[in-house]
């Protein structure tokens, strides 16, 4: 299986996150306000700059390390609901890579996965919900088809994010039923989730990260 | 955006230190992670009380460390729930030996911040409970949603709970009693005005010059409807009404079992109210309301009260859990009986409430 | 105009209303004329006090009535001085043969219906002595004008010669004592929003979006000055600095002069603060600034005394002096002796001010 | 010496002031929100109507009792520095014409001069203060003149108000000295003083009342 990830791959596609999410700061909180507290934006950006701060410490490390270093970071400075659920994420994602300094196909979706898993474990987060996980659940699953059908990785990983965007805009009709967003009852119908959005984002940018690590490394 | 700050990512860092600067015979601030703790903790032998939120709400929760309330609080930032690491540090120091209660307020992220800051104490062997409040009316289904959030329930269980530890319950009769306020305990808000969150600099919903909204939480998110301004005995007398006439709320919550070493589902029934009931009654500035028009609230809930039945044995009137400066109200009522009014009118201590010696 | 009111013109009965109703074991009432006075009025052989004032900066006064600091407030209508009548009224409800102190604040309009009352109530053969508080140091001149309005130091007198008069104090110490906590105490104050009178129901005045008004008192009327907005330790700087090196302030009051049986002038002068001094610190919201802000300000404060050799022995910090849901805040810095921290300490028990038994 | 002004004609003025005060409520309100506390208006419209309501007690009574009644009302009711100025103003100018049913000319000057001295020993106040006395100083001073030089009593009270209105119009560029509007200082400048403003108001409605009276009677 050809490694399709690279140590330096994890870290960039940690760093471009933080820049996209610092762009998209306003932009989630905006989300956040119809049917939340205005404040996603905010947590995620606050997040990332504290794994920004983290990630020198760790850069030698394998793979596993990288990851749960930011999830502990993001469990340790973002609070609210993102903070456990994006930390859980990827230090679940990290323990399933665990040791390793490159990545397969697999290792990828397992990765993916397993962060996804710790969210509805940590969520109790069902399908229909109105959260990250419309986006992440679709995405997980349009990638392991993928991978299993031997789609090429860039292939794939389109096929991922496309499938994240379309669980994102799902979102927008869906009435929420865990979250702040449960809270205001009907009117959460018609706005899209903030917190599917960031997912969405996350996921694009591990695609962009991936598509321009190859073409760089040939 | 109008507020007496500085930066919007240096407010709850200065406020800490203005409370540190401002009571320290009262409380002491640690720093990253953030809480404030009673000056005197630990207290040895006796049960700890923590809670936390989001910031925003001031006096709650900081303003409520002291004797005869918390032994610590930890700030998040604006409107989000703090991290695990701030509690788990807060609950190592005060934790005098008899195990720490965690006062958690319903919210997703709340829930999910305590619940690892619990586990991690737990692995580090200090005895936890934590209990949740769930008292706001507003929020009408819990069977396939979050249920409902915690709001002034919180603040009169903090007191009560902080007085039963210093009288010398122990952890789980204190335990028992939050989760007894918590059941007898209802409350609904409105506001008349939004607030704007300092990192956001703008109002997180607008409202037109005569329009209010009702239901509304205590971290500027949208109410369960909006509807034109109405008089203050009209306000007062859809809050109460919704608070008094609620039916018997059932819901899940999810609990630690020391016994089992996990966390287990328990149900929980509110009884309604009912003629003849004991209340303490709170309303509640949001904030930016001032203290010339609670009374005139309470007037009206007090006479709605009598109407029904409902005895009023104390009150809390003033902004007490609220949502930075947002104008509104929020009434509580709060079925009391002989342990709990003994308990609430026991000494209380803190930069937020005080009474007694 | 949003608002916790039913119509404009029962705002100040219905608060009444609503006071008498949450605090029976502390006040009473008084309607047509209105006065709220202690739960225990007339306190036999002690000086009773008195203030009053117009509504809309609650607690002052009606929420400072009860044991330790004042027996009865006169509230007028909003910003409007009561009327002699009240005054009278509620003069001779609290005098308990030991006579009454009557705290004025320095507005023409509240000068001459005290004065008024004291000159009706002596016809009754009742001892009335009057201080007038002037303490705004935002006002500078007054050679020509009406001088000083009376602000956050006339919290501090009422509990601080509450304390007294409940200590035993005679008429004329008490007396004696208000005007020393007079002089020694001097504030400045600034808003970020203007304030509503419920009966104009437009803002008393207009502020740009990033504007501010320094030198506000409290009655919406306009400051000495406005400015662009700006940070919460630039504002602190600019007020505490406004009070701090104000220099020696002199002027001439009216007081009673009980021998003659007359009004006589009598000068009086502020000693400027110094190095070295004691001061009680307090940080006032306008009404509409939450707690969340007023700490932010309490940090800079301090450091700005500490930085003038100025060691504050006290402090209070929280909406005590408001003017109505107005957003900004208040700094008075009171200069304390022995003498006057005890005081301070002293219990007191009314619905706005709170401590010991 | 003819009489110019009956008992009616007193009961006239003042319902016709209370009159006049709740249309310009708003107006005397405003006047008051720059260099005051925006509730001149709303006072004297308070006080005003509780003389409305004091009058049908007083009505056969003599014009002394008639104004001092209004005075004591204005004192109970009022507040601010309006109440006690007002009020005075009032007490005083009934105590002058005490157990009179009618009143001459020099009566007439005789009331209004004794209730401006009131205003001046309760105020303090001196000419060019920038308050009420600026407008009743200059409409006393013409209406003592114009009686003595044997004026008509209908141009005698248009010189009157003539005086009051330049009084009133006079205290634009005025430094306020007393009242709240001195704690603005220089932001004074430039604004009509309220005080002057009904003052003005209660002298006009008075030679209205004469006017429209003495049509009335023939
Ligand atoms: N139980 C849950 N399971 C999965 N995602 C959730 C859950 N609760 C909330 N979320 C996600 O979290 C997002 C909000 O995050 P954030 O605004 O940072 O936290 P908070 O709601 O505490 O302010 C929501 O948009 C939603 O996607
Ligand atoms: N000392 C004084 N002498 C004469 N008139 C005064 C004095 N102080 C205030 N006034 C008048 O009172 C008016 C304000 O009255 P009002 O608004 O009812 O009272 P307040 O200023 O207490 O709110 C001013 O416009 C001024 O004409
Ligand atoms: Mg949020
Ligand atoms: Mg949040
Ligand atoms: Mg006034
Ligand atoms: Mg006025």
């Amino acid at each position: 299986m050809s490694k399709i990830m690279t140590k330096r791959d994890v870290i960039e596609w940690l760093k471009a996150t933080a820049a996209v999410l610092e762009e998209n700061r306003r932009y989630l909180t905006d989300l956040d306000s119809p049917i939340g507290d205005a404040d996603h934006g905010i947590n995620m950006d606050r997040g990332f700059k504290k794994v920004m701060s983290q990630l020198p410490a760790v850069e030698d490390k394998d793979v596993g390390t990288i990851l749960r270093t930011a999830g502990m970071a993001l469990v340790s400075s973002v609070g609210g609901a993102g903070g456990p659920l994006y930390g859980t994420f990827f230090m679940d994602a990290g323990k399933a890579v665990a040791g390793k300094t490159e990545l397969s196909d697999e290792d990828l979706v397992l990765l993916i996965e397993s962060g996804l898993k710790g969210v509805v474990r940590i969520g109790k987060t069902n399908l229909g919900d109105k959260t990250m996980v419309d986006a992440l659940h679709p995405a997980v699953e349009a990638l392991r088809r993928a991978v299993a059908d031997g789609v090429d990785t860039a292939e794939a990983l389109r096929l991922m994010t496309e499938a994240a965007s379309k669980g994102m805009v799902d979102t927008i009709p869906m009435l929420a039923k865990k979250g702040r967003a449960s809270y205001v009852g009907e009117r959460s119908i018609g706005h899209q989730d903030p917190g599917a959005t960031s997912s969405y984002m996350i996921l694009k940018t591990l695609m962009e990260t991936l598509a321009s690590g190859h073409r760089a490394t040939g | 955006m109008k507020k007496l700050i500085n930066k919007p990512e240096d407010v709850v860092k200065e406020e800490l230190e203005g409370i540190a600067l401002a009571y320290p015979d009262l409380v002491k601030v640690h720093f990253e992670p953030n809480f404030v703790y009673r000056a005197d903790a630990p207290v040895k032998g006796k049960v700890a009380i923590v809670s936390g939120g989001g910031s925003g709400h001031e006096p709650m929760h900081g303003g409520f460390v002291g004797v005869g309330m918390l032994d610590a609080a930890c700030p998040g930032a604006v409107f989000t729930s703090p991290t695990p690491d701030q509690m788990l540090e807060a609950t190592k120091t005060v934790d005098g030996g008899a195990g720490v209660l965690h006062i958690v307020k319903n919210y997703s992220g709340d829930i999910m911040n305590f619940e690892m800051a619990a586990d991690m104490a737990h692995g580090e062997g200090i005895r936890v409970l934590s209990i949740l409040i769930d008292d706001d009316v507003a929020v009408k289904d819990s069977l396939y949603t979050q249920g409902r959030r915690g709001t002034g329930t919180t603040v009169l269980s903090e007191k009560i709970c902080g007085a039963a530890a210093e009288k010398g319950y122990d952890l789980k009769r204190v335990a028992a009693l939050c989760r007894k306020v918590n059941i007898n305990g209802r409350c609904m808000g409105m506001a008349l005005t939004s607030c704007t969150v300092p990192h956001v600099g703008r109002p997180t919903f607008e409202l037109g010059e005569d329009e209010m909204e009702i239901g509304i939480g205590i971290h500027g998110e949208p109410g369960r409807l909006r509807m034109k301004l109405k008089s203050a005995d009209e306000i007062t007398e859809m809050l109460a009404l919704s608070v008094i006439e609620d039916p018997a709320y059932s819901r899940t919550v999810r609990e630690w079992d020391e016994a089992k070493g996990e966390w287990v589902d328990v149900v929980l029934q509110d009884p309604p109210f009912k003629e003849g009931d004991q209340v303490l009654a709170f309303v509640n500035s949001m904030g930016g309301t001032p203290a010339i028009e609670l009374p005139i609230v309470y007037r009206k809930l007090h006479e709605i009260c009598e109407k029904k039945g409902l005895k009023i044995v104390r009150n809390l009137i003033g902004p007490y859990i609220t949502s930075l400066e947002m104008q509104g109200c929020s009434i509580t009522l709060l079925k009391m009986d002989d342990e709990m009014i003994g308990l609430w009118d026991a000494p209380v201590k803190t930069p937020g409430l005080r009474w007694g010696t």
